[in-house]
Parts: C-alpha cells; structure tokens; sequence
C-alpha cells in the first residue's frame, strides 16, 4: 500500500463522506466547540445523557479535512453507550488505534480535535477532567 | 527599467545551487511551491555563515582584538547591502530585527505607544498579513485609538475610493499596509496609501516581506516611512530581518527593546540612549544571520530581480491558465499582471490540508490554511486556501505536476 | 554532586573540535579570553544548522507537507533540549527569542505594563547586566513604578541584609537579579531572593545568560519565575536565546510581539492568543538557530557541566593568583571558590583599552570596557576594567600569555 | 616596525604622557564634553576665541586610553590659531594624517572623539556646523 492510500484508506473516506451522528443534538445536555487555529478546521460537538453520566447520544458538526471528519465520526460511534468519565480519561491512543493510520503531527492535530472537543463538553457538564496537553509539536487545539 | 538586453534567468541551473533539491521526497523530486513562506537556501548562504562561525566570530562593537573588529566589519558591512537593497539613505536606518514581524511591533509599539491615543485611528488593509495587522489593532486598543479596515473588492485589490469614508471621524495617525499580498500576491499602490498618509500627517508602515524576495523595494520610491522585510523569505537565514525607518522618526522614538549596546549612559535613575541603528538594537545581535542575510541580497542580486520577477510573472500566467481549465477550481485574486508569484485556490468540496497532503505524496509542497490572514479569508467566505508559490528555482513541470495532484485529490474525495 | 567518578576534561583536545583555532592572529596562536561576551562554536554547532538547511528546511507548524513537518520536529525537538537543559517542568513553558536581553524584556513589557504602577518597586541589583537592568527601569518609568537597587560590598558580592531597606516604602512586585555576574563572575544566591520575593508576592526574574554556558541551571531549584538565557554564550549560535516561564505566570499574561502564529482567531475587532509557548512565538521562528543551540547543549552536555564548572574553576584560582603577583594590578570581585570562570582586573595607569590592544597584538583577546555594568563600574569607582573570561576550551598558558602581555602594557603605557 | 610599534609609535606616547594644551579654560568662550559609549571615554573641550572666530586657546580633560588622550592632544595643538568656521568642516582625515598611525574602525572612535567634542563646542558658540556622521562602524560618540 502507498502512502497515500494507507491515509486515505476505504473507511477514512466512507466516514468521511457519510459521517456518522452528522448534526447537532436539540436539546442536549453538553455541547462545546473547537478550533485548530492551524488551519481553521472547526468541529462542535453535542452530548445526550441517558442513566447516570452514560452518553446516549453524540451529534456534531464541523469543516475541516478528511482526517478530522472522519476521526470525529469515528470517534462518535466508540463513545456512544460508555459513561463520561470513562471517555474523559481515554487515551487519545485508542481513538488513534480506531483511524488505524500512520499520523505526521500535524495530522495528528486534525485527529484530535474532535476528541478534544468532547472532552470539553463533558467536563462542562458533568466536572470530568480536561484533557490535559495535547502536546505543543504543532499548536494547540483551541477551544470555545 | 533602462536594461536594454532582457535580463533572464535559467532556474534548472540556479536549482544546482540549492542544496535541498538534492533530495528525494516520497521518491520524486521536490517541487518546492512554498517559497512565500519561506525560501530555500543557496549553498553560498550556508556557507557564508558557517565560514564566519569558523574565522571571524566574536561579539561585535565592543571589543578592542582583531576578531571582534572582524565580526564588526562583517555585521556592519552586512547591513550596508541591506541598505543597498532597500536604496535606504543611510545605514543608520537599518535595524536588525529577527523577521518583519518583530520590526512592525518595533514600530508599534515605540512610536504608537507615545503618538496614539483615542480619537487617532490606524488603517490597516483587509488583505494584510497578521503581523501587519495584529499588532496595530493591539497597540490601538491598548492606547484608546481607533483600528479600521481598507476593504478589498472581489478581485483581492484595495479599494482605494474607500478610504475618505474609512478615515472619517477620526485622525488617521497610521497606515499599514503590504507591498504584496502572501495570500492573493496583490500588488498593493503603497506609493498613493502614502501620499495619502502623508497628507493626513500620518505615518506610513509599509509591510514589504513578501515583496522584497521578488521585486526591488525603494524605500525612497514608496516613500514610505518604515519598511519591513524578512531574510528567510529571500534566500537568507532564519532569525533575521530588517526594519527600515527615516532618520528623523527614529531620532525622536523612545526606543522598544532596552538593554545592553543601545545606551548611551545607565544611570541609578535615569538612562540615555545610544545613537542610530544602536538604539533600536539591545542585546547581542544576530551576527551570523545578518552575514547570511548580506550573502542572500548578493546571490539575489546576482540573479537580478528584474529577472526573477519576469521569471514569476511567467509562471503565475502560466499556472493561472493550467487553473482556469478546471472548473471545480476557484482562484482567488488579481490578472497575473497585477500580482506576484502567488497562487490561491479551493478545490471543489476537498478541504485544502487533503489538497495539500495529496500533493504531498507525490512531491509537490504546498500551503494549505488562512496563510495568517484570517480578516481576508473572511472577505473571501472560505476558512482556508491552498497556496502555490513561486521562486527562482520554480520550474513549469512543477506547476504540471501541481495540476496533476488537483485532479488526483478530486477524484479521490471530492 | 551525586557522581562518584570526578569529571574532567581536556581542554587541549576540545580545542580540536573548534574550527576558529585553526587561525593565527598576528602570527600566534589565539588565546580567546572573552567566551563571557560570546563564546566560540564547535563544528558539530555549525554543521547541525547547515545540514538543517540542506536537508530539512521549510516554514514550521503550519505546513502539511513532508519537509514542513520535518523542520517543525526539528524546532520542537530543540525546545525540548532546551527544556531538559533548565530542567523545566514542560516545554510549553520555554520561549524561543533573539538573546536573553528579548527574553527579559519580553516580561517587562508583558508582565510589567499590566501589573506595574505607582507604589509598586522592582528591585534589581548593582550587579545587573544592562540587559536586566535598563528594561526595568524603563518600564518602571512608564508605569509609574519605583526602581531600587539592591548593593552590592566591596568584593562585589549582593548584600542580602539591605533588602528590606531597599524594600521601605513599597510593594516589591520584581526582583531581578543575575545568577551569575559577567562583570566579577560572582555567584548570586538567587534562591534567597526568589524566596524574599515570593514572600512579597514578587515576581522573581533571573538572568541566567552568564550562568547557563558553565553550570547547571534548574529552574525549579532556582526557584525563579521567569529565567533568561542566550545561545551564543554557551556554544550556539547567534539569533537565539529561551526565556523560560511559569505556566501559570505565562497564561495569565498578554502577550508581548505580536503577528503570525502567535493568535487563536483574529477578528477585526478583537483577537485571541494561541496556546503556550505560541502565543510569545510571534512570526518566523529562529528555526536553524534553534536546532544549533540544541547541538550546542548537546556538546555542552557530552562535555559535562560539572567538568566544565572544575575546570573553570581551576583556571580562575590559577589567574587571580598569577594577577595577585602583580602588585600593581587590581583585581575585583569576590575569591575563586565563590565565583565562575571571569576576572575583570585594572593596571595601574594604564587604560583598559590599551591593555587589551597591547594584549591583542600577541593573539591574547581580552575584553576592555564598562561590560555592559555602568551602575556597577561606578561603585567599583572605575570607568572601565579589563575582563578575562574562560571556557571549556581555555587553557593555562593562555593565562600565562595574558599576564606577560600586563607587564609589556605597564612597561610601554604606565 | 611591528603593529604594536606602529600603534603605540613615540609620539603617541609623547602626547599621552605628557599632553599638550591640558586643563581647563576659565574662563572660556565655549566648552562641551562627550564620552564614548562603548568604552566610558570622556573628553571635556574648552575653546577661547581671539579676534573674529580665530581660536586663541583650546584646553580639554579627560579620561581614556592613549588613543584617544594622544589625539585630543595633538587636535589641540593642530587647531590653536585657525578659525573656527575652518575647524567646524575640518575633515578627520587631517586628524588621522597627524596621527599617522593605522587605526581599525573601533579605534578610530576613540582617536576622533576629542575631534567631534570640539566641533560642537564650536557649533555652540558660533553657530559652524555640526560634525556629520561619523560612521556606524561601531556606534557613535556621544555627546552631552
Ligand atoms: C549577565 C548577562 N546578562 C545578559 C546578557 C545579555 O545577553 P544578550 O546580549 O545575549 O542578550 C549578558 C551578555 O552580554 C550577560 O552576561
Ligand atoms: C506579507 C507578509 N508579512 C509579514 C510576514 C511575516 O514574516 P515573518 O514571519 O518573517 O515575520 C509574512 C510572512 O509570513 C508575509 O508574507
């Protein structure tokens, strides 16, 4: 496989072209927003909680490239059903295990975002941690 | 222009010069479409600096020994070409800063801090460069003034009938403006912005780092009354630039960066400046770099800059055309007559870091994002571009293989 | 120490790895006795940032494209060098600027014009460098602060008991004090006053320029807030030096240039900042800079600074007891167990500037002059003084060159 | 002759150990005072005129290092009798010739420092120009 389909591999670009839990949550009980002022890429995310602090439901909505829609979709469908704190200290390993491609760091930034961004939301409305450093390679996601 | 024989330049034999070509990137040559961010660098410029690290090298000005007045000679004789370049009245003028950035702030903040106040306004341009832009709008409000915008037309070109109306309710004090757009190459009339400065009693901040790697800038032709440039945009090394200002400006200016070299006498209580350019530069300066810097100005010279402008008007017409044939393609900005080696462009429903990753996979390296102009990106109704630029060392098959990686991206994600 | 095995080095051999003693300077081998004003670079310092631009070169953090991610790792691994050599509890908290002069500023400007007033004192040293002494007094003026200053006794060592009196009257928002003096070489007790400081709610900003290049500086033992360092003393290259800060001082603070790369989103209104350290990083970075210095700590790290620390040490006891022979030289500052590698001394009538001359005509370089210590000069009663300073590549003959050429001065001039 | 031979050749020392036209003038038509910033050199000029803008009597102190006490002394000498409107354009190439020695740029500053001290007590007095640039080789002379 070359490069170049190894990072635009067959479910980069199904999640990419058919996101999955695309569209915002109304009502809902977390919302936060993010950019990467690297690029512009911009990514909101919803959150719907069912018993306890278990996420019902994520919805979200963004621009951004291929790699950060993606991880977003993806990323909506792995944390569905497990409660916040769980997904607030979940290492951004697995979600990167779940895109499941060779990352640069700036890419890495676009992966992220989303991740971030709902870490936000959840600390929001439920006080679970933030996350912390994302590293400083290539920028910081900023929030908002 | 008075040349008579046409001044022209091979760049498949200046590409010899430059190291990095010698690479292979993903299996193919580079081709380098990134200058405006910055540019390469020739071996002679390497090479200057690594031979003044290894013969001449010691703290400048204050020593008595053979090589501080060697490293003296070689930072002072390095800001004369720097003089040269910018056909400045005097070496006096001629401030070493880090890059063009730190030279705006200079001017921001030790002529804005005692000269503005509320009721004065600064313009600056929609089409500006962050760091034309943010600083003013920063110093402006930490002074009480007013910050306004020169807006743009369609095209990306200032709308020069605007400013009366921009300037109305206040007193403009500054201008600031690019010589040419990072984003769009506009080239911008800086010449009218400062009559027309000059006539409100304003001053005139010229932002010149993506024109003077491509163009000749006269200071004195703009008649601007600072000019700011980068070395790393121009062949020469990171960690250098250069601020022009008038003589008479820069006298009466408080300084901006205190320390040592630009005193004259510390006092307990009270301390008096040193003389021009010394004033403006506290601590150790960046000696090696200035050394590149002069080495960059030389080889450039040597090229010509007549020719590397027709050089890039060539390829920009070119690339503009190769763009024009796509439909899913926008390009943003001025005719290639009215602008420098730069080209921006969306690709129908493929988001420019995709644009530039794919590129990227077959050798071709470009800039993908708001090229820190966010206020104009706005105007144009995008988050990002991508970006192609053009250098000396830029040759056609580049921008072929540029419009191949176009074609690839779409088919792949569009 | 917890080392077992004592670290040496040999001087005569790391001289090998510096290019610059190749040379002869009027027909001698060059005793460079001023490495306290700029010290000179091994090969592996200019190679590393020659091979950066060969190879590896491009605009950092926003690019997509190989070469742009490469350079980026290349700064970013640098700041972690940078980081592990001060020992700071993240990367995010080291800023990269021109030299420490820009790093002290930085704070003085940043910190200083928000949370400085009337009433408020900073408190610097007689001993300070321009560099941390003239940037607070001007901000101090600015803002309506009070500017004391702690002395120092007749060995040039700080008097601690005079700090409440200097105190009186007051709130201490700063102290600002070196950790090391260019002038005596003496040796600060920076954590006391950082301790004195924090007591006050003061904010403690050291100036580790002439410490860093010949012992361990550890931010956190230190105990500071803010700490300044330059490249170019310790092996680097010119262009670059760190500021490191707290992170929670750093967060809280505006920023100090600004322009590209330093901002979150820029509205034509208002702007917000980038995260840390970015939001300090405004423009072009010293990208090959960078890379050189983290060669240079690299070099400074195989050598070992503990090594480096004996064996200046041994060099100082060596020439102040050569220099107490001569009983019409002076020497000043405190004994060699309570100093680094510097001697600043005077001949009896002779001026320092024709002891250096007279020096240099026998390839010794010393420095000559005010060193950047006015305030200092004038408690010592003196306008100049002559400074030999030593390095890791000094060597005893070269003292003994030094004190041969005194007595030619004293023959020809006293 | 080796360099430092050269340098400190004689004369130099002559005028260095035993300088001319030493002390103050006090009275005096005109006096400044300058100091060389990168060394803490200071030269103190007093001039007294005779008839018209002849200069009858020049007088300086100061402290510095043999260059530049050598060359305030020969200066004073060199300019005792000439008007001063001849002086104030006097070009410091007349100064170096008497001099007679190489000078590099960071000397240079010390040997013409008595030289621009003169030329603005002159200015002060009778309104002649003011010394020009005197190069940005290694900054400027200042003067108070
Ligand atoms: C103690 C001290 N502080 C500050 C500085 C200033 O360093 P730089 O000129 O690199 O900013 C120096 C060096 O001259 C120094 O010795
Ligand atoms: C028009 C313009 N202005 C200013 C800058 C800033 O240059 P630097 O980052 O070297 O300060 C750039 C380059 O990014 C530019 O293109």
């Amino acid at each position: 496989m070359s490069e170049f389909e190894q990072l635009y591999r067959e479910v980069i670009l199904d999640h990419y072209k058919s996101p999955r839990n695309f569209g915002l949550l109304d009502p809902s009980d977390a919302t936060a927003e993010g950019q990467n002022p690297l690029c512009g890429d911009e990514v909101t995310v919803t959150v719907r909680f069912g018993e306890g602090d278990v996420i019902e439901a994520v919805g979200f909505e963004g621009r951004g490239c291929a790699i950060s829609q993606a991880a977003t979709s993806m990323l909506t469908d792995l944390v569905k059903g497990r409660p916040a704190g769980e997904v607030a200290v979940m290492p951004k390993e697995e979600l990167l295990e779940e895109i499941g491609i060779p990352l640069t760091p700036v890419r890495l930034k676009c992966a992220l975002l989303g991740l971030g961004v709902l870490k936000v939301a959840l600390h929001r409305a439920k006080g679970t941690p933030l996350p912390g450093e994302w590293g400083t390679a290539t920028g910081e996601i900023s929030l908002s | 222009m008075t040349t008579t024989a046409v001044q022209t330049l091979d760049a498949p034999r200046l590409r010899a010069d430059f190291p990095i070509f010698e690479q292979r990137f993903h299996g193919k040559p580079l081709a380098f479409l990134d200058s405006a961010a910055s540019a390469q660098k020739p071996r002679a410029v390497i090479d200057a600096m690594s031979t003044f690290y290894e013969t001449s090298y010691a703290n400048v000005h204050r020593g008595v020994y053979q090589l501080a007045e060697m490293a003296t000679e070689a930072l002072e004789g390095s800001r004369e070409t720097v003089r040269g370049l910018l056909n400045a009245p005097s070496a006096r003028e001629v401030i070493f800063v880090r890059n063009a950035t730190e030279g705006i702030n200079l001017v921001a903040y030790a002529w804005g801090l005692s000269n503005l106040g509320p009721g004065d306004l600064v313009v600056a341009t929609e089409l500006e460069h962050h760091s034309n832009f943010v600083p003013w709008q920063y110093i402006a409000g930490r002074t009480g003034a007013g910050f306004r915008l020169l807006p743009v037309d369609d095209e990306g070109e200032l709308q020069l009938n605007a400013l009366d109306a921009v300037a109305a309710g206040g007193t403009v004090k500054v201008v600031a403006a690019g010589v040419v757009s990072n984003s769009l190459g506009t080239i911008n009339p800086v010449e009218r912005l400062a009559a027309w400065a000059h006539e409100r009693g304003a001053i005139m901040v010229a932002d010149a780092a993506q024109a003077a790697p491509h163009r000749r800038v006269d200071v004195q032709a703009l008649g601007a009354d600072f000019v700011a440039i980068s070395a790393h945009k121009m062949c020469g090394p990171s960690g250098v630039g250069a601020l022009w200002g008038r003589a008479e400006l820069l006298e009466r200016m408080e300084p901006f960066l205190l320390g040592g070299h630009m005193i004259r006498a510390v006092g307990d209580e009270r301390t008096t400046w040193g003389e021009l350019p010394h004033k403006f530069e506290a601590g150790t300066a960046p000696m090696a770099e200035a050394v590149g810097f002069a080495a960059a100005v030389d080889y450039l010279h040597g090229v010509g800059f007549d020719a590397i402008e027709r050089h890039e008007h060539e390829l920009t017409a070119y690339a503009l055309g190769r763009l024009a044939e796509l439909p899913w393609v926008t390009a943003y900005g001025p005719p290639a007559d009215r602008r420098a080696g730069i080209v921006s462009f969306n690709v129908d429903g493929v988001h420019p870091h995709d644009v530039a990753q794919i590129l990227d996979f077959d050798g071709v390296a470009i800039r993908a994002g708001h090229h820190c102009c966010q206020p104009l990106m706005r105007r144009l109704g995008v988050t990002a571009t991508n970006r192609a630029s053009f250098y000396l060392y830029t040759v056609r098959e580049e921008i072929d293989r540029l419009v191949e990686g176009l074609h690839k991206a779409r088919k792949v994600l569009a």
